[in-house]
């Protein structure tokens, strides 16, 4: 056991033991531990393998980067031990292990590891070709995350936005006080901090650091500080859009909260550098930040013999530490020349070290305290691009970015007392810019209380700079120490590549995968410039770093999905349908009865007697003025300067291009009002288009263009009895073919609901009457029709029903069968196209199509067998050949015929009627087929319609 | 003439909460509220700053205001709801001068309306909509349009007694399932449906 | 997420409005030969600084408006209502 | 006369490490000259893809590259490397086609293990709409001899167990058009093995060399550039340089380089993201696509997921990357598989991408003289690398436009000839 007697600090709860277990094995720890200190005061040494060479390693930094730290917990895969806190019964695994931690059987790859360079699979592996899928099989395999489980559900995730005037990344002493000061200053904060409690540093400090970071802990909650613990500011975007994920949270699994901060303040301290030296990812060796984290926070000795290379005060608080822990210490002082050449040891850790004096020292922990990397990447995503300082040997903030501002290790160094003092300077500047962007914001949003006086001036940074203390620069890329210890990449690996020509950072991150991994960088970018600079001849500040990229720490899939909002839509008789049997289909957002059964004899029966369809989908706009004509002439590629009030018309809309965009009737109810019906999927488009003309082309033209899709529910009353049926519910209009004529309108009290339209239309070729009632009374309606209908054989019919009838019919499908390169003169309706208006959308590409002899066209087709039906998009070829000639775009077995009808698109060349052709079934079999006179397949005169 | 049938509302009831549990409705004098106002009388006026309409709604956009029982939002630059029961907002409707340019059509049927109320409604709002929902950004009679959980609606803060109080309103079509996504991110609120 | 400042509603988040893209004149529909036709449909000017391009609000005001943005940096200029950009003060 | 360079093999890779030897430089850093024959500008897979061709095919050696960044810094190092060819028009189809042949031999052609992963590759369907889009795709692909085919849920099922294939997702899946030959691909070896080989055959490679101007003369516009005019070489950041063929390969910045020539193209630039997650186990063995859900995934031979989806929704040269797209992209692939709901993302990326009105590429002679554009690869162009570079290096070789790419010609915007491709390449990838 390697726990200590109670540290002043620690925060752990030993009165609460919690049970866990360790690759199977029981092992035990406290409330407040993390798995990783459990593990070492278990005595687990080595947690993991490395990725290539299979190396054992244990912990490093001891911190959410550190890269040996990943474990499998149950179904959850690359779990931060050294963050994560144990809970009972927890299953922790090491993970990339095989068949063992102990002994990986893969770890032969180490002894290889002199040929197995960075890159070495770009170079073998090649010959023989057919070998390269068994070879890349192999190379999964050395894939070294965990595992997930398919079946893991995604669990309850939750969202939010915020509005505060301040964010603050960052709950070290520095976040702290930036965030009191800014609450002080009158602004709202929001102080985020990516581990389990405030506090930084100074958690794992002396007495006077506890003690201070209580202390703020405690203002920061009295002063009404929005604090979020164990979240992490992940990104910040655009406009200072911060994504911040909460994975502490009562209610949900993990939540995101997205966050438009006024003023972001960035106070993430420094993250301690790994010094890469010969052997130094064996077990026993870590940073000094690690070793004060075990000690001070969860009372574990990491080791009891220990050599301590330090070049800075960290380091030697760490060596007070560790001799109070009863470790014994030898100290190696960077600051005065020593140095650490080599670490000994095998498979179980370090067992000794060389000095760069030739002593040969024994220890079970070899702790570095060589220097600090600056986190810099909130600011690289707000524009900054960090410079290098030689002489404090880490890279600092460069641009002051107005509303994004640096604090703390990041920004500087200083007493604490220092540090604080330009924490809560940040904090006020912070609140007072803040005050002049919501003074802006305010200003100018419509709905917001008036402002008074004047905009805030904008605060001058008056920050006084933070000095920068000097630090070795420790870098040694002679040494083969690992650099990247995620990606297993040596400094060894990286002299090579550069000398390769790899010799950019970002050529040398991308051939080496280096500071691509896990880590990404936080733990080991520094050394990788530092070793290229070196490899080079040239500066760190030459050589650059790579982009660092959102999220500033991983994050998980779940936060980021969260909940999908989709929206879904549903017509007010949509209970009735669940009730009765609907087969329902998905079309756009909405959610429609596809059939209730059996589509073929829904539309034997629409045929025979009368069906009843809900089709509120389709889309309604309400269009009035007096200057309607003029838009719909417009719109439409043919003529509606003299529609009749109560009279009804087919338009076909194209786009600038002359391609088809929609298809509808427009019917005019009233002198100045209109109502247009658009296809279902169309209506937000057709509105938006209609809104376009009218603002900016247009502006003189007074009409309002209002939706009403969902105000009415909409029925088609179809079939030879829907006369029959209708007069039974409507008395106040005359249904008598001559008064109440095909392609009318006409308002309508149905079964005691007014103000309801009826047209008589209908895509099914049927006689037909097209039913628009309030919604509000829209399942009564349909009820209504049922009970007076039941009589004459009434059945309701769904979208494929439809869909069988229209294409018996001949109508096409605005989508189906046109598609984005089709033009009006292709679907073969002429009388559709007006070229003598003066001006509508698309005329001009439309004139021209009328010349256009190479463009497919629109036909009606019947296969030579009529119980074959080819599937739609089958392929229409030039017999004998492979060559494309047209394809079918709609088919089915026609119940009424009794044989498949189809529509198509053919050249030109082969579109007369007669023509015979060679469709190509998905199967490979070549049918025979004949292209027909008249789109409709039944009752082309229209007789039935009009009836 | 016969009185309209009952008005179908496009929320269903018993209400199920995001887990499937059903939800009994509460009094209300619970402290976080959701109530269906979709049969309300709702009423679409569009006209332009040219004509006499605008002048006498003298409700700017982005405002609103209440005349006669009657709630007057000003939703967009020429359009304006007008909420209220059946037979004052008609009243209301009749007095518009429908000289020039001016539509009056009806929404009631149209649009599905919600009212939210409690000290914690904007953090229910804040978990659906980007839009800022704090008092000075968003305060007492405001009307603004906005994206809640991926819909458009038209939302007005009225508040009642001075507890706040939003009328969310959206399409028709889209009302149960807004509904159920207000109910769902009230829950950690202890939202009720009234 | 970017914010575009709506001449009506104020600073919004882009995602309540939809781009609709750079601002063309529409040549006279009589009048154009085929190629100015279609250098109206196609042709892009795409310049990497400053664009006029036409916006849509929507999910608040419902009006199409056309604003100024450096495709560099994303930062409107010369809005039609005075809205500075957010922070963006030097 | 230069020596050829050690060829890679394991072998050689055993006997030089047991030596101490180090690798040759992959490709040298030869002075930049003032005139070449050919100056072709943007170091991705077309450009190099194009000097390579140019010498190894052609004989035509006199070839400056010229990268304002490092070689592969635009979408040709960020792209997710999804390879396919079932596109939706024949002309397409044979086009693509071709460069997957050029995909499938390359690891031997240059000698660089570019990690070619034949995993087949499936789109998902999630309405009748886009799975009579699916057979449409099938159907044209099989009249080019392209192996593609629609198959049903349980199928999907087989070939990626980890997808939701229940009813109960809010878009359930109806079935997928199922592509064997397609896969993913290590890009950047692609890049590497491109400069290496053209490298090797006496092509230069300049990094850090951007092209500020282009010299024209004779043309109608302003400053004789323009229509009619002729190229007479470039201008750059390191100097002048003299060249009767200038090359435009720059993708997401085609415009600006196209406008110094004063030629005009029907183009606009637009953020692609991408992002990837840590590692872990293999368990997507194949590529997942579905445009419904604007995404596209792939699990790397490192156990990493790979995924992007559609172009960010306004123009910009930013790419700084967005929480929506993270956002959005996350839940919908949470919808098509739960099971990753505990994966971490670890980093996102974009790339610009050059999007045409009709989805597919600009290519070949313009109406200045010398000029030529390879252009419009919008969010599909790195699996045409081998095939453009092919074809404009035919092109520029014998001063006609080769037949594969005669549909992509800039004039077809002129003429109103688009090839429409979007329902095959909008999201498809
Ligand atoms: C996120 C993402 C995912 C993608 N996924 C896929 C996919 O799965 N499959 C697929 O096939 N395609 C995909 N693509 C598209 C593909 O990446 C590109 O179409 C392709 O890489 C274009 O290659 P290129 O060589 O033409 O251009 P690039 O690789 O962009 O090269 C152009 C080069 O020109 C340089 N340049 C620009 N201006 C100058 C100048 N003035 N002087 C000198 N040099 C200059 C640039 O620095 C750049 O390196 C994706 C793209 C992105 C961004
Ligand atoms: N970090 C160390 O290991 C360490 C050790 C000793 C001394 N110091 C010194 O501390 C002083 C600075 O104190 P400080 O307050 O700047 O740093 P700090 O390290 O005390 O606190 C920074 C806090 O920010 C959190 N954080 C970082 N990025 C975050 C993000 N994106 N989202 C949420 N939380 C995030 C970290 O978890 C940490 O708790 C400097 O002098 C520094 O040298 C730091
Ligand atoms: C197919 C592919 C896979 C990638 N995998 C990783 C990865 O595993 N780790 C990583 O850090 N980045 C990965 N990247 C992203 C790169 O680090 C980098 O972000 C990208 O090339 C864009 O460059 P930039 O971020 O420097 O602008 C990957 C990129 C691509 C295109
Ligand atoms: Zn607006």
């Amino acid at each position: 056991m390697t726990r200590l007697p109670a540290q002043p600090g620690e925060v752990i709860d030993r009165s609460r033991p919690v049970d866990f277990t360790w690759n199977g094995q029981a092992m035990s720890g406290f409330a407040g531990d993390t798995v990783a200190s459990a593990l070492v005061a278990g005595g687990v040494r080595v947690v993991s393998r490395s990725m290539k060479y299979r190396r054992p390693r244990g912990y490093i930094s001891n911190d959410y980067w550190d890269p040996n730290g990943l474990v499998q917990v149950g179904d959850e895969p690359n779990v931060r031990s050294a963050h994560r806190l144990i809970e009972p019964g927890m299953a922790v695994e090491a993970q990339n292990v095989w068949p063992s931690l102990e002994r990986d059987l893969r770890a032969v790859t180490g002894l290889a590891s002199r040929f197995l360079t960075a890159g070495f699979y770009y170079k073998t592996f090649m010959r023989p070709a057919w070998l390269w899928p068994t070879y890349e099989k192999v190379l999964a395999t050395f894939s070294p995350g965990g595992r997930i489980d398919p079946d893991t559900p995604h669990r309850y995730h939750d969202k939010r936005y915020a509005h505060p005037d301040v964010v603050v990344a960052g709950g070290g002493p520095t976040g702290m006080a930036a965030a009191l000061a800014a609450a002080g200053a009158g602004a709202r904060v929001l102080l985020v901090e990516h581990c389990h409690r405030l506090g930084g540093h100074l958690l794992w400090g002396d007495e006077h650091d506890r003690a201070l970071a209580a202390e703020l802990a405690a203002a920061v909650e009295t002063a009404g500080v929005e604090v979020l613990v164990d979240s992490t500011v992940a990104g910040r975007y655009e406009d200072n859009w911060t994504g911040i994920v909460q994975r502490s949270h009562p209610v949900a699994v993990e939540r995101l909260v997205k966050a438009r901060a006024k003023v972001l303040i960035v106070a993430p301290g420094l993250i301690e550098r790994p010094y890469v030296f010969d052997g130094n990812d064996k077990p026993g060796v870590m940073l000094s930040g690690a070793v004060r984290r075990f000690v001070n926070m969860y009372a574990v000795r990491p080791g009891s013999a220990a050599v301590l290379f330090t070049a800075n005060p960290d380091g030697d608080a760490a060596a007070i530490d560790l001799e109070r822990a009863g470790a014994e210490v030898t100290v190696v002082d960077a600051r005065r020349g020593e140095g650490i050449v080599r670490a000994l040891g095998g498979s179980k850790g370090v067992e000794g070290v060389v000095l760069a004096d030739g002593r040969r020292l024994d220890c079970d922990l070899l702790v570095t305290a060589a220097g600090w990397t600056a986190p810099t990447s909130l600011l690289n995503m707000s524009g900054d691009r960090p410079v290098y300082d030689e002489a404090a040997a880490r890279f600092f903030p460069s641009v002051s970015i107005g509303n994004v501002l640096a604090t703390g290790g990041l920004a500087g160094d200083g007493t604490l007392d220092e540090l604080i003092e330009h924490a809560m300077a940040t904090g006020r500047l912070a609140a007072a810019r803040a005050r002049a962007v919501s003074h802006r914001l305010q200003a100018a949003t419509a709905r917001a209380v008036p402002v008074n006086g004047e905009e805030p001036e904008w605060p001058v940074d008056e920050r006084p700079d933070l000095a920068r203390d000097p630090h070795p620069a420790l870098f040694r890329s002679t040494t083969h120490g690992v650099v990247d210890f995620s990606e297993d990449v040596s400094s060894k690996d990286m002299v090579g590549a550069a000398a390769e020509g790899y010799d950019s950072v970002e050529l040398l991150k991308r051939y080496t995968t280096a500071t691509m991994g896990p880590s990404q960088g936080k733990l080991e970018t520094v050394n990788t410039v530092a070793v290229l600079a070196e490899a080079r001849g040239q500066t760190i500040a030459e050589v650059g770093t790579t982009v660092w990229r959102p999220p500033y720490a991983p994050v998980t899939m779940g936060a980021l999905g969260g909940r999908l909002f989709e929206p879904v839509r549903v017509s007010s008789i949509h209970p009735w349908h669940e009730a009765n049997g609907a087969v329902f289909m998905l079309a756009g957002q909405w959610i429609r009865p596809d059939h209730y059964g059996d589509p073929a004899g829904e539309a034997l029966n629409t045929r025979q007697n009368v069906g009843i369809m809900d089709v509120t989908p389709l889309g309604k706009l309400d269009l009035r003025g007096p200057d309607v004509p003029q838009l719909l002439s417009h719109l439409y590629t043919n003529k509606w300067m003299k529609l009749a009030v109560g009279s009804v018309r087919y338009g076909i809309m194209c786009g600038e291009d002359g391609v088809i965009l929609d298809d509808g009737v427009t019917g005019r109810i009233g002198d100045q009002h209109y109502m247009m019906t658009t296809t279902s999927s169309g209506a937000a488009t057709v509105w938006e288009w209609a809104e376009n003309w009218l603002q900016t082309e247009h502006p003189d033209w007074r009409v309002h263009v209002t939706p009403v899709t969902s105000g009415y529910t909409s029925i088609n009353v179809a079939g030879p009895k829907s006369r029959t049926l209708v007069r039974r519910l409507v008395g106040d209009v005359d249904l008598d073919p001559e008064a109440f004529r095909y392609m009318q309108v006409r308002t309508a009290t149905v079964a005691g609901i007014r103000d309801c339209f009826m047209w008589r239309i209908g895509f099914t070729g049927e006689l037909s009457f097209e039913l628009h009632v309030p919604a509000g009374h829209g399942l009564t309606v349909w009820e209504a029709l049922l009970e007076a209908g039941e009589d004459l054989g009434i059945r309701p019919f769904g979208v494929e029903c439809q869909r069988i009838m229209r294409l018996e019919k001949g109508h096409f499908i605005v989508g189906q069968d046109t598609d984005g390169l089709t033009k009006l003169p292709a679907v073969g309706m002429p009388h559709l196209l007006k070229l003598d208006k003066p001006d509508f959308a698309g005329k001009p590409e439309l004139t021209w199509a009328l010349d256009d002899t190479s463009t497919p066209v629109l036909v009606a087709i019947q296969p030579t067998d009529p119980s074959v039906v080819p599937d739609e998009a089958s392929q229409i070829v030039r017999p004998g050949t492979d060559e494309i000639i047209g394809r079918i775009t709609s088919s089915r077995m026609s119940p009424t015929l009794e044989r498949s009808v189809c529509l198509g698109q053919v050249l030109p060349e082969v579109s007369r009627p007669g023509s015979e052709l060679t469709v190509v079934m998905i199967d490979g079999r070549r049918i025979t087929a004949r292209v027909m006179e008249h789109h409709a397949h039944i009752d082309p005169e229209g007789e039935r319609v009009r009836g | 003439m016969a009185e309209s049938p009952a008005f179908e509302s496009p929320v269903s009831t018993p209400y199920v909460s995001y887990g499937g549990v059903p939800i009994e409705p509460s009094g209300p004098g619970s402290p976080l509220t959701l109530q269906d106002h979709s049969s309300t009388t709702k009423f679409i006026v569009r006209a332009g700053s040219e004509t006499n309409a605008f002048r006498q709604l003298s409700t700017p956009f982005a405002t609103s205001r209440t005349e006669d029982g009657v709630l007057i939002a000003g939703q967009r630059p020429d359009e304006w709801f007008l909420v209220g029961r059946e037979q004052a907002v008609r009243a209301l409707a009749g007095r518009l001068d429908r000289t020039g340019h001016v539509s009056l059509i009806d929404g009631t049927h149209g649009r599905a309306m919600f009212r939210l109320t409690g000290a914690g409604s904007a953090l229910v709002l804040e978990k659906l909509c980007g839009l800022d929902w704090n008092d000075h950004m968003t305060p007492d009679g405001a009307a603004v349009s906005g994206s809640v959980a991926k819909v458009t609606c038209d939302i007005v803060r009225n508040d009642l007694d001075g507890v706040p109080s939003y009328l969310i309103s959206c399409d028709r079509s889209f009302g149960q399932y807004l509904f159920d996504v207000i109910l769902d991110a009230g829950q950690e609120f202890g939202i009720q449906p009234l | 997420m970017l914010i575009v400042p709506c001449p009506n509603c104020g600073p919004r988040n882009a995602a309540d409005l939809r781009y609709v893209g750079e601002s063309r004149p529409r040549p006279d529909p009589n009048s154009a030969s085929a190629k100015e036709w279609r250098a109206y449909l196609y042709e892009r000017a795409n310049p990497a600084g400053m664009l006029r391009e036409t916006w849509y609000c929507r999910s608040g005001c419902r009006r199409y408006f056309v604003l100024e943005r450096d495709t560099v940096s994303n930062e409107f200029t010369n809005p039609p209502t005075p809205v500075a950009k957010l922070g963006k003060r030097p | 006369m230069k020596q050829r360079p050690p060829r890679y093999s394991a072998a050689r890779l055993v006997s030089r490490a047991a030596r101490k030897r180090v690798w040759p430089r992959v490709w040298r850093e030869a002075p930049l000259r003032n005139s070449y024959d050919v100056v072709v500008i943007g170091g991705g897979v077309h450009g190099l893809a194009t000097a390579y061709y140019l010498a190894a095919n052609h004989g035509i050696t006199n070839v400056a590259v010229l990268e304002k960044s490092y070689l592969g810094s635009g979408g040709s190092g960020r792209n997710t490397a999804i390879l396919r060819s079932n596109y939706l028009t024949p002309e397409g189809v044979i086009f693509y086609d071709r460069s997957l042949d050029l995909y499938r031999t390359m690891a031997i052609d240059l000698n660089m293990n570019v990690m070619f992963s034949r995993r087949g590759h499936i789109t998902l369907a999630h309405s009748d709409a886009s799975l009579r889009t699916m057979h449409w795709r099938a159907e044209v692909n099989k009249l080019q001899g392209v192996d593609s085919s629609v198959i049903g849920p349980a199928d999907i099922k087989k070939l990626a167990p980890v997808l939701d294939t229940s009813s109960h997702p809010r878009y359930p899946i109806l079935g997928a058009l199922y592509h064997p030959p397609g896969g993913i691909i290590r890009h950047d070896a692609v890049v590497w093995g491109y400069a290496r080989g053209a490298d090797t055959l006496g092509v230069e490679m300049h990094q850090k060399t951007e092209v500020v101007d282009i010299k024209v003369t004779g043309g109608d516009g302003p400053g004789g550039k323009g229509p009619g005019g002729r190229v007479t070489g470039v201008r750059t950041n390191r100097g002048d340089i003299s060249a009767p063929v200038v090359v435009n390969c720059t993708a997401g910045w085609a415009s600006l380089i196209s406008d110094m020539a004063g030629v005009k193209l029907p183009i606009s630039t637009r953020p692609l993201q991408a992002a990837v997650t840590e590692p872990v186990k293999v368990f997507l063995p194949v590529v997942v696509v579905s445009g419904t859900l604007h995404v596209y995934v792939s699990q790397t031979a490192r156990g990493e997921l790979v995924f992007g989806a559609s172009v960010d929704p306004y123009n910009t040269y930013n790419i700084r990357g967005s929480l929506e797209f993270t956002e959005g992209t996350a839940g919908h692939l949470l919808e098509l598989m739960p099971g990753i709901s505990r994966m971490r993302l670890l980093r996102q990326w974009a790339g610009l991408c050059d999007m045409t009105p009709d989805y597919s590429p600009v290519m070949g002679f313009t109406p200045v003289e010398g000029f030529l554009c390879d252009v419009g690869w919008g969010t599909y162009g790195f699996k045409a690398g081998p095939v453009s570079g092919e074809q404009m290096a035919e092109a520029i070789a014998t001063q006609r436009t080769p037949d594969l790419i005669g549909p992509f010609s800039l004039s077809r915007f002129e003429r109103d000839a688009l090839v429409g491709e979007k329902g095959a390449a909008a999201v498809g990838h």
